[in-house]
């Protein structure tokens, strides 16, 4: 077990790597690389909110993308009714101030956490990938059959939030936006698995019985995971929104959330970084590859292959050696 | 009939066994003891091939077995009730017993249910419920009653009386001698010394993945050094 | 009168056609050590799990301090006083051997709402946590993933988290098994110095442990509570020889 | 230094073989000056967005940022087109469509740098409504996916259909199992059924509909999206007779046609689709326009002009753009028929439409 | 009326279809315990190889048989290469390896056939219809569909409930280590099951053939439908995946055939269809929340 890089080598690493990024990309001449890598930090943190709930409370959700986007569309409706300046529902004035609607994107996502997960968590095991599922789908074909904001067609935002003191539309600006974030809810995170509540929920995910026996409402705690790992969903959402200014229901498609446990295993389940890590190499992969052939598929999935096979607990277990 | 030579194990990159060996002649009860963790299970577990062993030598009947997958081994006349019971919860009383029974060397008087019934008449009561509706002594009697099923030459029990009434117990202790009679070679481990005294002939004391002592029951059961520094009692 | 911190009513629980407790009545007095046993299958864990609120009784009533508590679930009833350890070892495999006992020593002590602090460093595990491990003798396997143990060990690990909770009634289903003949007397040992300060209901096939224990013995065959009494009473019962002790 | 065109298409997925037509197409042009366009030298780059909105903008974004990329096109979804198209002309590149005309470009989402070289998406609908209308046809039961395309397809039918709609039914997005919509068909017994159902959703509604024996009893019509001779291929037999609309087919009796059509067999060893004789239109019209401002990109605006012009010879015969740069351009009827060699494919019956502007067009500011 | 009786027959017989789809599946990921996305790309494969060889040869039966050969044997393979070595690691493992496999199948279908859909039709002595009830005409196609479903689900049903093999497999999910210190040759057998498993899949495929189009990611819209009726009826449960599937094929048809109509009644008409067709499309994952709620095991539990 010589070659194992110590897991703080590899996290320090990642740091100055996303730190310096914008800068290496100017020198390259290579700007694009910046939006590649947004799009990158927000998958991230998608990613790191789901390992959250897979990795710590063993909650494997298949609809993960649903708070994805669902925080997509609050921050899309909220600037398409501002842009045509038309209240929401006749009530509430649309907006494109980040401050008001972001936090509002996370609300809103965490709430429908709240109630998807209070139904869901009756479930445990396949069941419960299952039912997150139907719930998701449940508001995929609801979002395809939402004609007023498009429905499958979507809905452009035609410029990004307002951010005091940033300019979201310089891309160097959103990208440490998203980093910053990114970074945020890896500390928080962080804290929390190793917290009192973080060890009663991987506890939980590990026996419930005797988490019971130990006088724990369980459910509660997995609850609360559930609507956490919602609400960093949301956010991702919303920048997911800002980056691409367009949303749709694809966001909200199972072959997304299937997509989010892809990067979460392939990067390293349990281990918060992997997804980060996980997420990168997922992204990166499917985007070079397709630049040299019109088959990159051919490649990509023998690849995702042959990290199960040959790195235990993911890109992430497979570089510190974790067993 | 079964011949251990310097085997050694691992469980990732934690050795568990460092060079460990015995013997089991047929018509002869030998115990393994030791603390708990000591590598008795893995000892067992090295020669089903359910852990791969580093080095050494397994035989059984003259052939080696070690490297060979664990069905073959079973095939080849071990039986075994592992520990902790390990039935199929999902699968039914009867469907546990039957599932792997199988008479792989034609012996001729195989063991059948019924026997199996005779042996452990409670069971007879739970054919059709699911293994794990039962309480935890009757999964151990399915489990012995399982390993019988495959008519094996030599039996492994490996904590097999754990969770088992007095009176069941006993019950097991006399079975066991009958079964060497029959010319069966058994390997247990167990802790309940006294009855072990009563039927073994031959006796391994383990310590982190080592045999520590080895000898015959007599030189044991009066050697109230050994007993206490290697098994605390 | 005696002091009784648990009593049991006319307790029935069938699983279709098994009677797995059949109108069970007894009561446990405070500081004693209580021991219930019977053959396999008699029902004894049936009653432990009927106690602690994952089995629903079909009738009956069960008393703690003179609370009904039928109808509450799991972890009230831990709240209220009661601990358990399980027959079918129940640790959390993917957690180590010290964050199992951590959890445990937690559990009991105040809200797990608690998001920031690391767990390991919380003053009371801090305090107690060394001593919880060297009791059930696990101190050098701390950092060891607890699913990894042998099975002795994960036994001694059952056990020892069943005690640190500090109940006031404490139920133990075959604390014994499979802890090896020395571990046995450690164990022996420590629940006898428990002794006076917890409530200890046993469940236990090994005889010597359970006669050298145990204040009152009650027996229960086919769910059926045939007797209850004092060691000395119970050893001379005829019909506990046939049905359960044999020879002993 | 060649002028670089960005294509973004769909070459996974079951959309997969309309942007390999698309690029096919669009190539063969290409190939046929032997890597110029109008005589300027020109470099294709073509990449697969997976049908996913977010993916095909990150390879705009690249083609922007990494290559400078100045000339766009190759989209094949409405709401990809929808995704990217509005972001990437407000940055100054031209964006010429080769398939999607989703209504809201071609009218309040118009822009001066877009181009739809293929039509406006109801133009296809549009066709079949008058025909049908013109027909002895008193009823139709309208059948679509639930999703704005489909709505907006049937809308483009309604708009010039003007007898009795039957019914009008929505399924399910990537549906397969019509069982159902077709009892309610046969129930309600209207006189024809128009579908807009693309892909494999149209395959399997045709399958089921002949195998319950509606085939010789009622009608189908639809757009041509379900009848490109890549799909009939699929279909077989049971789509021979259907009449469908489009704005090309590969017998249209032009030079421009016949060359393209031979060359396209020729090279690829089947016959052209529409979205191939789109893709080829597109490299034609960016190849008089190169040729108009001898490869200069640079001056946009005279470059835009160019493509305005629309000085080519489109395999549909006549074309030009109108108001809102989408084409002004005849529509016809076609019947699905079986070659001697037994191939299926289409053949022409009627020119309903002449120099038809689409109707989104005055809609357009520009 | 007849029209209802109808639907009632298309549902059912849809739920049949989606029965003989998810039959690999109750086997694969029911009974062994095994995730494979990659199921729908047996289903494929059974489609595409089935299309071709009926086609080349003129011979449905042929092209069935070619069907089922090749997706067990692909299936054998994979589970040789790929899921051998990931059944006594964490369960996600197999579904990172299998999401692998579908990109892999997709994109090799299209490379060896192309990426367009293909063509494939009914042999003749199953082609038209029989008039079932006066005015109720139906495809036979459809009924033989229902027929094979039948027998697929009998076969599952006496497989596992009554043959030591089903016990044997049962007993490898939960414990493959002790089914082997007992014995059974698990690899091969699971081998062996596994391939069993994708060749229903590709029999699935391969009757789908005729009548929904054969193109490439053709599995991954079934796929969550089989997962959907298998999670319904319980996992583990083959008289449970029957269920299952007919509850689906019922709801989801019904759906589509009365629920916007039924809006229509007390909503304005184009707001009805819109608003019908979504709930229409939502139905069955409408039902599946409903039934684990109720029941979070699903409807037949195979254990507990
Ligand atoms: N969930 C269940 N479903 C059906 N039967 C059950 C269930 N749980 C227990 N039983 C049956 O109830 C009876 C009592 O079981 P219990 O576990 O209480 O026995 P026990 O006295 O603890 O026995 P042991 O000493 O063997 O552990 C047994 O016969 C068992 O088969
Ligand atoms: N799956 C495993 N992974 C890693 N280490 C293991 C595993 N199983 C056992 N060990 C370790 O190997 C050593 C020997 O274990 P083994 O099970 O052989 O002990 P044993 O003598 O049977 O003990 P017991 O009496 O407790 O059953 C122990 O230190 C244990 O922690
Ligand atoms: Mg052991
Ligand atoms: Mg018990």
């Amino acid at each position: 077990m010589t070659s194992a890089i110590p897991k703080t080598v590899i996290i320090i690493a990642g740091a100055l790597f996303f730190c310096s990024l914008p800068w290496a990309a100017d020198y390259f001449g290579e700007q694009y690389l910046i939006s590649l890598f947004t799009r990158i930090l927000i998958y991230s943190l998608a990613a790191v909110s789901l390992d959250l709930l897979i990795g710590y409370g063993g909650l494997i959700s298949l609809g993960h993308a649903a708070f994805v986007g669902i925080g997509a569309y609050v921050t899309a409706i909220f600037f398409h009714h501002s842009f045509v300046a038309e209240p929401i529902a006749g009530i509430v004035a649309g907006s494109d101030n980040a401050l008001l609607v972001w936090p509002l994107a996370i609300i809103i996502s965490a709430a429908f956490a709240l109630i998807i997960g209070s139904l869901s968590l009756r479930t445990s095991g396949m069941h419960f990938i299952m039912i997150t599922l139907a719930f998701a789908q449940m508001l995929y074909y609801f979002a395809v059959g939402l004609e007023k904001y498009g429905g499958d067609d979507g809905l452009s935002l035609y410029s990004r939030n307002q951010l005091v003191g940033m300019d979201l539309n310089n891309d160097v600006h959103f990208y440490f936006v998203c980093l910053f974030f990114l970074t945020l809810f890896l500390f928080i995170s962080h804290r929390l698995v190793k917290s009192r509540f973080g060890l009663v929920l991987r506890g939980a995910a590990s026996s419930s019985r005797r988490i019971k026996a130990l006088g724990i409402p369980e459910r509660r705690y997995k609850l609360v995971c559930f609507v956490i790992g919602g609400a960093g969903a949301g956010l991702a959402g919303a920048l997911l929104a800002n980056q691409t200014e367009y949303v749709s229901p694809g966001l909200l498609h199972w072959t997304l959330s299937g997509e989010l446990m892809v990067m979460v295993l392939l990067g390293g389940l349990g281990s918060l970084f992997g997804p980060v890590l996980g997420a990168t190499a997922y992204l990166l992969l499917e985007e070079t590859l397709a630049m040299y052939t019109e088959h990159w598929m051919v490649y990509f999935g023998p690849i995702l292959i042959m990290v199960v096979l040959f790195a235990k607990r993911g890109l992430f277990g497979f570089l510190t050696q974790k067993e | 009939m079964l011949q251990v030579s310097d085997i050694t194990a691992f469980y990732g990159s934690s050795q568990a066994l460092f060079g460990v060996s015995l013997k089991v002649r047929r018509d002869e009860v030998v115990t393994l003891l030791g603390r708990n963790g000591m590598g008795k299970t893995t000892t067992v577990k090295a020669i089903m091939g359910l852990v791969e062993t580093g080095g050494g030598k397994i035989e059984f009947d003259a052939k080696k077995i070690n490297g060979r997958p664990s069905y073959e081994t079973a095939r080849a006349g071990i039986g075994l009730v592992p520990e902790g019971r390990q039935i199929f919860p999902n699968l039914t009383v009867k469907e546990n017993i039957l599932a792997t029974a199988a008479n792989y060397r034609n012996q001729a008087e195989p063991y059948s249910i019924d026997d199996i019934m005779v042996i452990f008449p409670r069971l007879k009561e739970r054919l059709n419920h699911f293994g794990n509706q039962l309480s935890g002594g009757e999964q151990q009697m399915l489990a012995i009653g399982r390993a019988l099923m495959i008519n094996p030459k030599l039996l492994i029990l490996d904590e097999a009386t754990e969770g088992l009434a007095p009176l069941v117990r006993e019950e097991i202790w006399r079975g066991l001698a009958i079964l060497k009679e029959k010319g069966l070679a058994i390997l247990v481990i167990d802790k309940h010394l006294d009855s072990l005294f009563a039927i073994a002939d031959n006796h391994y004391i383990m310590e982190k993945g080592r045999i520590v002592w080895e000898g015959r029951t007599s030189s044991l059961r009066d050697d109230a050094e050994i007993k206490s520094r290697y098994l605390g009692v | 009168m005696a002091d009784y911190i648990l009593q049991v009513k006319g307790l029935c629980k069938s699983f279709g056609a098994v009677q797995a407790s059949q109108d069970l009545s007894f009561g446990i007095q405070r500081g004693h050590i209580h021991a219930l046993i019977g053959p396999n299958g008699a029902g004894k864990t049936t009653v432990l799990n009927l106690l602690s609120g994952e089995l629903q009784p079909d009738s009956g009533s069960i008393l703690l301090n003179s609370e009904e508590i039928n109808k509450l679930p799991v972890h009230k009833r831990v709240k209220a006083g009661l601990g358990r350890s399980f027959q079918i070892t129940s640790i959390f495999n993917d957690l180590s051997v010290a964050e199992n006992m951590a959890l445990a020593i937690l559990a009991g002590r105040g809200h797990n709402f608690r998001f920031w602090k690391n767990a390991m460093a919380v003053d009371i595990v801090q305090h107690t946590l060394t001593e919880a491990l060297a009791r059930v003798d696990l101190s050098g396997r701390a950092e060891q993933q607890a699913g990894r143990l042998s099975h002795g060990e994960k036994r001694q690990l059952e056990v020892g988290m069943a005690l640190v909770g500090g109940p006031q009634l404490l139920m133990l289903d075959e604390p014994m098994a499979g802890q090896g003949a020395g571990g046995t007397v450690e164990l022996q040992k420590l629940i006898s110095g428990l002794k006076g300060t917890t409530t200890i209901l046993l469940v236990e096939h090994d005889m010597d442990v359970v006669f050298s224990l145990a204040d009152q013995i009650s027996v229960i065959v086919y769910g059926h509570c045939i007797a209850s009494g004092s060691p000395e009473e119970i050893r001379r019962n005829s019909e506990v020889q046939n049905a359960y002790l044999g020879e002993h | 230094e060649p002028v670089k065109i960005g294509m973004i298409t769909t070459l996974s997925t079951k959309a997969a073989y309309l942007g390999e037509d698309i690029r096919d197409g669009f190539q063969l042009a290409v190939d046929q000056e032997g890597g110029k366009l109008g005589g300027v030298e020109v470099e294709l780059m073509v990449e697969d967005d997976g049908r996913k909105p977010e993916k095909a903008k990150q390879i705009a974004e690249r083609y922007m940022k990494k290559d400078g990329v100045k000339i766009m096109t190759g989209i094949v979804f409405s709401n990809v087109a929808i995704a990217v198209v509005p972001k990437v002309v407000r940055d100054g590149v031209v964006y010429l469509s080769a398939n999607a005309g989703p209504s809201m470009l071609a009218g309040k989402g118009c822009n001066e740098n877009y181009f739809s070289v293929s039509y406006q998406n109801d133009n296809i609908d549009e066709v079949v409504g008058q025909f049908v209308n013109d027909s002895e046809h008193q009823s139709v039961y309208l059948i679509a996916p639930n999703y704005p395309a489909g709505k907006d397809h049937l809308a483009g039918f309604k708009r010039y259909f003007k007898k009795e709609i039957s019914a009008e039914v929505y399924t399910k997005l990537g549906q397969s199992d019509y069982a159902a919509e077709i009892a309610a068909i046969r129930a309600a017994k209207p006189d024809a059924v128009f579908f807009f159902l693309p892909g494999g959703m149209g395959v399997s509604f045709i399958k089921q509909y002949a195998q319950a024996g509606l085939s010789e009893e009622i009608p189908l019509y639809g757009p041509a999206f379900s009848f490109d001779e890549r799909l009939l291929k699929a279909v077989g037999p049971v789509a021979l007779g259907v009449k469908n609309g489009s704005q090309w087919t590969h017998d249209l009796d032009n030079e421009a046609n016949k060359q393209f059509v031979a060359a396209y067999e020729e090279k690829y060893g089947r016959t052209p689709t529409l979205y191939a004789s789109q893709g080829y239109d597109t490299a034609r019209l960016i190849g008089s326009a190169l040729k108009a401002v001898s490869g200069k990109v640079d001056d946009l605006d005279a470059f835009k002009k160019a493509l305005k012009d629309a000085n080519f010879d489109s395999v549909r015969g006549s074309f030009s753009f109108g108001a809102n740069q989408h084409p002004i351009q005849d529509l016809y009827i076609r019947e699905v028929i079986k070659t001697d060699d037994g191939q299926y494919t289409n053949r022409t019956i009627k020119k309903v439409f002449e120099n038809h502007v689409d109707a989104y067009a005055s809609e357009c500011k520009m | 009326m007849i029209l209802f009786i109808e639907q009632l027959l298309n549902g059912l017989q849809l739920g049949i279809t989606l029965f003989l789809m998810s039959a690999g599946l109750t086997l694969v990921f029911g009974i062994m315990q095994v995730i494979n996305l990659a199921h729908g790309s047996f289903y494929m494969i059974g489609a595409y190889v089935g299309a071709t060889v009926t086609v080349f040869t003129g011979s449905f039966v042929l092209g069935v048989m070619a069907a089922l050969a090749a997706a067990g044997i692909t299936g054998m393979a994979v589970e040789i290469l790929v899921l051998r070595q990931l059944y006594d690691r964490d369960h996600l493992d197999q579904v990172l390896a299998t999401f692998g496999l579908i990109f892999f199948f997709n994109e090799m279908t299209r490379i060896i056939w192309g990426k367009q859909p293909l063509f494939m039709d009914m042999p003749v002595w199953l082609k038209g219809s029989i008039e079932l009830l006066p005015g109720l005409v139906y495809p036979i196609y459809r009924l033989a569909v229902i027929v094979v479903g039948m027998s697929v689900a009998l076969l599952l049903w006496y497989l596992f409930s009554r043959t030591r093999l089903g016990m044997q497999i049962r007993a490898g999910a939960s414990n493959r280590d002790m089914i082997g210190a007992l014995g059974v040759n698990i690899k091969l057998l699971y081998t062996l099951v596994f391939g069993l498993g994708t060749l229903l899949a590709g029999l699935a495929g391969v009757m789908a053939g005729p009548i929904f189009a054969v193109e490439s990611g053709m599995g991954e819209s079934i796929l969550i439908l089989t997962f959907v009726v298998i999670v319904i009826g319980g996992i583990g449960s083959v008289r449970g995946a029957v269920v299952g599937a007919l509850m689906v094929g019922l709801v989801d048809t019904l759906g589509r055939a009365f629920l916007p109509s039924l809006f229509r009644t007390f909503l304005s008409s184009s707001y009805a269809d819109s608003v019908g067709a979504s709930l229409a499309s939502m139905s069955i994952y409408i039902l599946m929340a409903a039934v684990l709620i109720w029941k979070p095991r699903g409807l037949f539990p195979s254990y507990n």
